[in-house]
């Protein structure tokens, strides 16, 4: 280091702990409503958006498509709890680290893969790619490339809701990166002065690209909901339990009240930040401790624990979701590339206007 | 024919369009228990309550996402800007989400939004308060691009664009809200898209929106004086822009003067410009001209802003110069 | 009211009260260490500031200059405190209700007249404008007519006197509705972060435009600094001293110790948003109330009770400051216009390049 | 002469005046600690520590603003957006704040600050990841806008920029990080505004810059077996834009064609065109056109794609209109 050293602004040096995880719930599947087949359907789905995201990124590596890709690994348990938790009708909108959310609200494993793959059949028409996962007939609303744009779009959602009452509640999620933007606040704002019901979250996943959180954000995440009086709330993302839990308590208070909740969940990547990361920032202890509290090993665990499944059959149900997942890959590889007049479709509702189209690209 | 103000046309067909759809709603600065900060929303709160008309703070980005949110989700939101130059600090919700998400989506999103305001110069109020950003919009796809001129083409055209189904950015001007026009009883729609030929001459076509048109009838009537027959076109849509209509005019008159109150580089004048040297290359006499701002900011002393917003004489000496009479 | 009344958005209905000040202090100006010629000169300052306003506005209804006119009448012992209690080349930036912080930062009655007309002895060479009177030498950056955009602004004043270790500070008032942009939120997580010494202040006055403070934010405005551990206070802002104490203690923390500081002063604007502005969005009562706690008439009082100045030598001052400003007039308007082809002055350092200039204006 | 990356062109370009300059520093997105997202600033915050290479957080309005007003206060800020995509959300404070507040102040205020990334399309990244901006910002009086195409251009002028004294928008291109080029090892300034021939040719004028020039050298080579001989121009600065250098080409040529990765609708394309036709109006053997991306957001898959993005081969038949071969 250099001698002007000793001024320094973002605080540097390794962060030995990115994340600290508050406690996990003590209560069991029962005692939060939940049968045994809804811990086997909660374990299988966490299990296919890993096994499609550990896929996709074989077939990326392969040079099979393009473009970015963020995996969601390690955070599985918080698109699966929120799913499960909220009606079928609530508004679900994310950023880009969006296969998982896609997955559990009706995104065939077929139409992702087939997406990734830009091709017609994709979720999106192949219009979106990775970062643009959508399916809005199941209110699952993307798939958001500007980091934070979309938390004021989630709030938007909930204002339709109240607007048209229809007893809808909407949740956002967002990195802890986005926390730093200033549209977060600004919907904070705005959805304590008009009472949206709306759950705003924070995967807080110690990093945002290669900055722990630590280095990029002031104090604990959680405290800016002081700066509104919203109500909020410290969770750990790597427990399947803990996150029904919660949520169920502030979904229905949410829809309820009429009004936000801020939401910290305590969560871990456990891939670099996209493809082309190699995670440099952190030790390879911290990552294997966070390892070790893997939510999908952890219901394996559970499962086994309470006897809702043999170890054979959770062997026999990861079979049939990695077979489905290979399907999707062949269903990708054989869909056909998007017609080519389809770059011109979708623009507008209506009539495409395309202005100077053709004249101005000599394509003909 | 009933005459109405500017600001009274686009207040009235935003109630049609409120009494005729419940899902449409307004939302701005100051639109609500002040009745607009021009007044253009007076009168609103009380017939359609705070609900529907809602006071927002300062948070353009705020709330013109809440307006794309609220879009995607079933509703007709009209964001107000106080001005258009505000909209900067939340352009991003109208570049990127507004514009695209419908396209990235594969067409599965809806996106009914409507930004409307005040645009362009609008006397001494300086720099950050005088950009006019219909080009700026208008090269980004997935948005329309609307700046009337007139209170019978507002009304019409923002009447359409609440119907439209698609992201619009409907441009007004504080300096035309009082103006007065004809606007018929009975309800009409202006398709968007058409521009209008205002005054038929055949010597030289001028292009003008905006408050450029009334700067344009200026120097036609200057003009006709001098035996020179101005056909005026009012393009009336930025976006989608009616070259067709232009460019018939330019093959008859085989001259043509821009007025644009843009800034010069990338402005419509140069789009327009470009496409008519391109399309009717063979029917020009005189090279395009056109009359736009300087490529300077917004001064505030009066005399330096009567030198920067252009005017009548400007467009006559370009005028002359097509016309080679000079 | 029609029957979709029931759902609302922003709270309706009249505010009865829109600011709440907290207590005055007790010390007096002597255990301030302030002198009797300190509280005289700080008495003149605010006057003038006073009576330079009501002049301009007679000046803007009788159409000597056009424009905005935002005035900042009952607010002047924050830019009284301000310029008394900062060392001279600390930083100091503002919105476009700036006449005030021009006045105290060494911009004459003259030529800040000359700026309101437009003139070329303006403060800004009549470039600006009301909402843009700039002395730079003097270390006041503006006048800004972006509601919140020069609070980040602030901050980077505030960076640079870190980075050159030059011992400054920079102080950045705003309005309360500035509160509501997502650029004080950044500015703030980026102050906090990096420790940069600025102080950061809102100028409750009760009112953004129209909207009284409880309608268009959420909460207590000095909560905004719980969201990043900032430290932050309440003061009085119709009092000089108050005003002053705080200052000198929140001052000498910033400076020594390099962190930001956030600080909500509680005032009232006893004129319309700008001129244009009739104020029916309250109450008489409430402006009156205000006008009885008066920062310049307080200060009268508490100099003939503690027998700094009889009434008469008060009145010889206003008179003085009377004539000043009517000499102000006198020069603003016997000042030229600024010379046509300045027009095309100031916009870069070196050469000024103008793109397609005069071809695309026919200008001559 | 050393054969250097662009990446590494623009990292010693700004090492250098560094070195030369302790009031000169870098902030932005993980610029220190990872060494840059596109490896731009890697061994930097080695060198220079910490108090000069500052990672931010993801706070464009923020840092951008922080960078405007330590400009103002006596440093020169490079603050660079991992992608001008994302400048978007702080772009106010580059268009009213930065671009402005200079000539508001009337002079007094200094503005040295120079915003730069990657610009435009860099493949399948989706429509919000894919924004060309160069008229974008050059539509703003007040900014000075650089877009290199090539490593040498690309250190001479950041440097100049560095010096300029001026707001400058520096455009790059992650897809033109890893293109090498000779630099050599002597310093040099590359006057901004300055456009260069990059090849002679007597038939036709190609003008492009950024990604376009590389575009247009792959057509020149295919229709310089076709006989047809382009002269290359480009412009290195879209503002100041060089434009006698181009009409003094299409007197010679008679026939341009402008390459641009922008949007059609006030492109850089609309505006170079304009002032072709009225500068060189009587020189012109056929009318101005131009290859740009279509008015449709980027999309994703590869096919779309590659239709999008502007080719030699659109190159190549528009060369064939303006030369009516075929
Ligand atoms: C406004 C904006 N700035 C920068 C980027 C580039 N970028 C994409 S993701 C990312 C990091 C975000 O981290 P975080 O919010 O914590 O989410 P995570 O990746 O951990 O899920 C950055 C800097 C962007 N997409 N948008
Ligand atoms: C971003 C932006 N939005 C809107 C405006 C229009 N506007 C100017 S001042 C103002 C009210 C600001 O109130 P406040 O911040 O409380 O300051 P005060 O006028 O009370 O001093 C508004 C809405 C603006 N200038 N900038
Ligand atoms: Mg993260
Ligand atoms: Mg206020």
């Amino acid at each position: 280091m250099t001698k002007t050293a000793e001024t320094s602004f973002t605080p540097t040096g390794f962060v030995y702990k990115s994340t600290t995880l508050p406690p996990a719930t003590k209560k069991d599947h029962k005692k939060l409503g939940l049968s045994n087949d809804d811990i086997i359907a909660l374990f299988r789905e966490m299990y296919l958006q890993r096994r499609f995201e550990e896929r996709a990124a074989q077939m990326y590596q392969k040079g099979k498509f393009g473009g970015f890709l963020h995996l969601y690994i390690g955070q599985e348990a918080i698109s699966s709890a929120t799913n499960f938790v909220l009606k079928p009708e609530d508004d679900i909108i994310t950023a880009y680290r969006d296969h998982g959310f896609g997955l559990v609200r009706g995104i065939s494993a077929r139409a992702g893969m087939a997406e990734l793959f830009g091709k017609g059949t994709g979720c999106s028409k192949g219009k979106g790619g990775s970062m643009h996962f959508f399916n809005a007939e199941q209110h699952f609303w993307g798939g958001h490339g500007i980091v934070g744009a979309h938390i004021p779009v989630g709030a938007g959602l909930a204002f339709a809701n109240k607007y048209l009452k229809n007893d809808r509640i909407s949740i956002s999620f967002f990195g802890d990166g986005a926390v730093d933007q200033g549209a977060l606040h600004e919907a904070f704002n705005l959805a304590q002065l008009w009472k949206l019901p709306a759950i705003f979250v924070v995967e807080n996943n110690g990093y945002s690209m290669g900055t722990a959180v630590q280095r990029h954000t002031a104090t604990e995440i959680y405290k800016r909901a002081l700066a509104y009086d919203m109500k909020y709330d410290v969770v750990n993302g790597m427990d399947l339990l803990s996150m029904i839990d919660k949520l169920q308590e502030v979904s229905r208070d949410v829809r309820e009240n009429s009004i936000p909740y801020f939401l910290e969940i305590r969560t871990y990547r456990y891939k670099g930040h996209s493809m082309s990361d190699p995670g440099n920032y952190r030790t390879k202890e911290e990552l294997d401790e966070f390892k070790q509290i893997d939510p999908i090993e952890r219901l394996k665990t559970y499962m086994v624990d309470k006897k809702i499944l043999k170890e054979d059959e959770i062997e026999s149900i990861m079979d049939e979701v990695n077979e489905e997942v290979l399907e999707a890959i062949e269903f990708a590889e054989n869909s056909d590339f998007p017609d080519p007049d389809s770059l011109y479709d979708h623009i507008f509702t209506g009539e495409q206007l395309i202005h100077d189209h053709k004249k101005t690209t000599f394509l003909d | 024919m009933p005459q109405l103000q500017f600001r009274e046309a686009i207040r009235e067909a935003m109630q049609e369009e409120m009494r005729r759809n419940d899902r449409v709603f307004l939302m701005g600065e100051e639109v609500a228990e002040y009745d607009g900060a021009y007044k253009v929303s007076q009168g609103m709160l009380a017939e359609f309550g705070p609900k529907r008309i809602i006071d927002t703070p300062i948070s353009e980005l705020g709330f013109a996402g809440i307006g794309v949110g609220a879009a995607m989700n079933g509703l007709i939101p009209i964001v107000e800007f106080m001005t258009f130059n505000f909209s900067m600090v939340g352009v991003d919700q109208i570049l990127n989400n507004a514009a695209k998400i419908r396209y990235m989506s594969g067409g599965q999103v809806q996106m009914p939004v409507i930004f409307r305001g005040p645009n362009a110069a609008a006397g001494q109020l300086g720099a950050t308060h005088s950009v006019a950003f219909e080009s700026f919009f208008s090269y980004f796809p997935g948005l329309k691009v609307i700046y009337a001129s007139e209170p019978y083409d507002a009304k019409g055209l923002l009447k359409s664009a609440i119907r439209d189904g698609n992201p619009i950015i409907f441009l007004e001007s504080e300096q035309m809200y009082g103006l007065k026009g004809e606007v018929p009883e009975e309800e009409y729609l202006i398709p968007i898209g058409e521009g209008k030929i205002k005054r038929e001459g055949s010597d030289v076509t001028l292009v003008a929106h905006g408050k450029m048109l009334h700067v344009a009838r200026q120097a036609a009537d200057q003009l006709a004086k001098d035996g020179i027959e101005c056909e005026i076109i009012d393009p009336r849509t930025i976006k989608p822009f009616d070259i067709n209509l232009v460019v018939e005019s330019v093959k008859k008159t085989n001259r043509v003067v821009l007025l644009d109150e843009s800034h010069p580089f990338g402005g419509v004048a140069a789009e327009v410009g470009f496409l008519i040297q391109r399309e009717a290359f063979d029917y020009l006499d005189a090279p395009v001209q056109r009359v736009t701002l300087p490529d300077v900011p917004a001064p505030f002393a009066r005399n330096l802003y009567d030198i920067w917003f252009p005017d009548a004489k400007q467009v006559i000496a370009a005028v002359k110069a097509v016309t080679y009479t000079h």
